[in-house]
């Protein structure tokens, strides 16, 4: 079967921002995600993962170009401001494009 | 007195939960790997809250609802008061943001179980006697002062939004526009979140089981209680270690609020206590509720309904400046001024 | 009799267990972000499993194999039954799919390790005396139906592909093919999961060294048993609540099912176990054993070996209806129902 | 060094479908994996990893195209019908080839 | 808002190498980094993660393509031949190029 | 004697430890899903080394300085040699490279505290006394031998660098330009390593605290211990259960290795124990402690500072062989030992 190209995006962020992102990834249309806590160090300096309150979590969403963009454009707008976040995309192949 | 406030710092720092503590500093500062894993973080602020909780229910069973209102309603005002004069303190002599002054008055005026539980372990190393409900007012403490932090901060991001105009992005108006909807969130976050929710709903449960309940679960809640809190401390106190390297970010005066008003608070708290009925050992608890800043669930409801303050000076005030003072010196000299207060009345 | 029911009913709400998972229940239905983390939640299962098998084994050792035999034995015979009459009930009143009657039989034919729990602790609050090595019926009772249910769900999967003809895929095809192989793992999984094993496991550890390997490990294995049982209800309360929204998808017969078929099963199992010679209160846990459905064996394994099942069904059933209802209103029933076959008998 | 093209499968599926996965990599032939617990939401509902039973694993598996092909085959054919699974394909490069 | 290609340099390696790895990448400049622990298996066998001794650890570093190339070189002639390692690049695109 | 040492073998094999140790073997052998989560891995090493310190810090406390610094000085400069002759057995008759040499020889003179543990339970079974502040041996032990190793494996590097000439590639180069630098950091590792700050800073704790410190925290540091224990060796069983597969390529030197030398350490530890005037039960101990080999702070210490060494040898040897072979036969066979020394001298 032919495969489909799909954006994945990556949303590291404080874990404290989990039901914010949520509720995005809902707002912009994402049919699912995925969530795991990692650990990092960045501009708002070591993460150690801990405590809840100085863990991140890492999102990935696969979702349509448009989405992507979509989503993209809101984080860059309303959450890159007021959260400690890294954001990337990159390309991706999927088998059942109906599914995202 | 001079040798009593002597006396009491050495019987407070000589126990296991200073020491531990300790232990945890000296970790973080040789840079040790030895690291807690988040769960077992979780695993003990689970048990640490459900105990206390559950505790303090069966014993408001015991004393029944009828001498609790009165100190009840002194706790949560206290709480709820305690917002009101930091904001200004660090708005003006601090210099801070609207939102920052909110969010960091906010964590002073909510509470920290632990600091509670290291102040009711000393009381019974010196052998003073409180109320065994105290559990109760750390309880009705967590809420109020996040409700009224947000509230604080929120006027003051719809008055710059006003008086800056139509700001441009819609994002800003969308925040403006739905000072209803966030405190909605507030209040949910402040009544649901993980701690709060525990607590009470713990307190509830010992309250509906009473003593009975408490025997059959005593092998748990009660006798491993004071080793457990022992060793959250130490995880605590290498937290608190790694965070040292902030205090140069946060500034001096953050520094001195830190130390000060949390000897202010417990005097506040003391007072308050005694004035509402409570023995000695309930008010010194009291104090110590009062001095003690929150570390959990203030700074949940914080990102969630006020993600502009910047969270870096209310963690690192409350878990790195106030909390190791309160733990090693505060909770013995919350004790002399309990001691002096209750002699001179 | 009447009353005595309505006693027994209270009984078991205001005790801890029962509060505690009500608790949790709460916490999911108002959104709470209290989570217990996964480590924690195996830890627990970890625990509460070898705490039973161990002390189940201790006891096993002091009543000698003679006394055992019977017993165990019917309890095995009735946990390889209940798939028996479960599977056409499901398949012809609840329209089923045969891979699904096989699973949801599966699930019910097993028992739940903390129904059974809860059971004991409801038996030492109303006194009641019980077999102390009933544990071993838990850990015999967990497996065959399992067995059962896998080689109904197979033998449907090859009738459909027979009577399909060569359905095309291959997969199918080896699917079918290699039903000796698929036994072989799903008796693998069923003897040496990781319940069977841990329960299995230390049972015959506690026969092995006696009572006098509790003495120096009782501190760990009892002292703290009923505390750590009512905390991991509050997270099995979060658990079961957070998939209540599941029911809308499961339809109204399967809850029937989930309510009733409990009622059943625990009536055959206090009659079994009348007949086997057990006390009251051993014939009591048997009813509660059968009536329970288990969530951590059965879909472990069904998930391996008759993956063609739809989890949510057997999942939605066994934890969000089952579970609560024994753990709140079955467990008095059963043992009201106990009281009354004894009195009759 | 040169860096040489290669396949990263990532394979977002249910915890207890883990040895099935960890076998079919076997069978395919991939010479090694890395996996990790994960939550998520997906059209089977929130996966939020408390129990097992609950849990997602995340597998990521490094293959040369002609293992990626065969596994996605795999994949499609003989568990997407049975498993609650999420699969897509990316472009990476490694520095020793003869590892993968 | 444009994107910025930037590469992402993924490292699975033993647990043990935490430290050294979190050194190397404070040498060549990363400006942050984001890990978390995995289980694996590969030419050194199974790593099940239950001790810190036979665990994985996953760092994810984004970079701009020349500390990329630093990083994968110095990584190849000092690491790989002492510890359990494998690393990987790939393609990802960001919002805010000077925050990497 | 030999009914003597069957007896002690009977005694050991059939307690908790001993028993829970091989239900974990079995697990692994029969490839069961049953699999402990690294955080409560993590979390029973923590417990486990906080209880051993502080408990032992308070007996050392109680015993005072005095008594201690001869035994400890010998324990020290026993676990110092012991690498200083495995080195040329491994070199010469295993024909082992020199780092590899260097760093099982560093694990074997290093300490388990599990081993320790288990033989503490095992003479609380045979009611032998042993001195209480017995745990200060092994936290003294953890460190030198790693110092030594590290500073052989080293010196062979620079050896073989000096030999080859300039070697090209400046990382060796640097390697060998920066013993000094290593040799810092090995220090730092070797003292401040997660293991052996835990059981040194709670050793101290203890010490500080004296005996009421322990009064308070005895319902969580002694209380369980026992228990806790038993389900860790479950767990270690496990782990070394799926390591035997790595037996085949360590080769049978080291198998021989594994269980012989454990075997020597041991009788040189209970010979150096009573030449320092420790009591047959202290002796055992120190020969327990000789005779166990690390696999803790030994495999981070070398992955650090010698991570030219291959950690599947030392780890093997360490977890799968020598580790099993002392809980569950070294242990009685040292007893017998110290029994016939002490008889005999
Ligand atoms: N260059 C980077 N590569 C990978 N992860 C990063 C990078 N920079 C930051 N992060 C992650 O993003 C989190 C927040 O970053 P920051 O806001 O810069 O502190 C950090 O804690 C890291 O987990
Ligand atoms: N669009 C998506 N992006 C990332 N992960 C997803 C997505 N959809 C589903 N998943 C993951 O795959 C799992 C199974 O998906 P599903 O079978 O759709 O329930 C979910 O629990 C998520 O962890
Ligand atoms: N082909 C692969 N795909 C993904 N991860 C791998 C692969 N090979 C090895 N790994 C990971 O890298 C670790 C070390 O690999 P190795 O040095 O080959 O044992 C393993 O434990 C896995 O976590
Ligand atoms: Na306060
Ligand atoms: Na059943
Ligand atoms: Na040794």
């Amino acid at each position: 079967m032919p495969q489909h190209e799909m954006k994945l995006v990556t949303i590291i962020c404080e874990a404290l921002a989990r039901e914010v992102v949520r509720r995005l990834l809902l707002e912009v249309g994402a049919r699912g995600h995925t969530l795991f806590a990692v650990e990092g160090r960045g501009d708002q300096g070591d993460r150690s993962g801990e405590m809840l309150e100085l863990s991140n979590l890492q999102f990935e969403v696969i979702v349509p170009p448009t989405v992507a963009a979509t989503l993209l454009e809101r984080l860059e707008r309303d959450y890159f401001p007021k959260y400690a976040m890294v954001v990337y995309e990159s390309d991706v192949r999927v088998r059942r494009p109906a599914k995202f | 007195m001079n040798i009593d406030l002597l006396e009491a710092i050495r019987t407070n720092l000589l126990a296991p939960p200073a020491l531990f503590f300790a232990l945890g500093l000296v970790a973080a500062l040789v840079k040790s790997d030895l690291k807690f894993p988040e769960p077992l973080y979780v695993a003990m602020t689970i048990y640490l809250l459900a105990a206390i909780g559950f505790k303090g229910g069966v014993s408001m069973a015991v004393a029944g609802i009828a001498t609790l209102w009165l100190p009840l309603l002194a706790a949560m005002l206290l709480g709820a008061a305690i917002p009101l004069w930091c904001y200004p303190i660090l708005r003006r002599v601090g210099g801070f943001s609207p939102v920052d002054a909110a969010s960091v008055a906010a964590h002073y005026g909510s509470v920290s179980a632990v600091t509670f539980t290291v102040a009711v372990n000393f009381l019974e190393q010196v052998k003073l006697p409180f109320e065994p409900y105290a559990a109760a007012f750390l309880a009705v403490m967590e809420s109020p002062a996040i409700i009224v932090g947000i509230v604080l901060g929120k006027l003051a991001l719809a008055r710059s939004v006003a008086s800056s105009g139509a700001s441009g992005a819609n994002g800003t108006n969308r925040d403006a526009g739905t000072l209803g909807a966030t405190l909605k969130g507030a209040l949910h976050e402040a009544c649901f979140g993980r701690s709060v929710l525990l607590l009470v709903g713990t307190l509830l449960i010992g309250f509906a089981c009473g003593k009975r309940g408490l025997e059959s679960t005593a092998g748990f809640f009660v006798v491993p209680f004071h080793g457990i809190l022992a060793l959250f401390l130490l995880e605590l106190g290498t937290v608190a270690g790694r965070r040292l390297g902030e205090l140069r970010k946060v500034g001096l005066f953050l520094l001195g609020f830190g130390v000060v008003m949390p000897l202010l608070h417990a005097a506040v708290g003391v007072m308050v206590g005694s004035a509402a009925g409570l023995s000695a050992g309930g008010s010194m608890l009291l104090g110590t509720l009062a001095a003690s800043a929150s570390y959990i669930a203030a700074p949940a409801a914080m990102r969630l309904s006020l993600p502009e303050a910047n969270p870096t000076l209310s963690l690192t005030a409350a878990l790195a400046i106030t909390f190791p003072f309160n733990v090693m010196l505060g909770i013995p000299l919350c004790f002399a001024f309990t001691e002096w207060w209750f002699a001179a009345t």
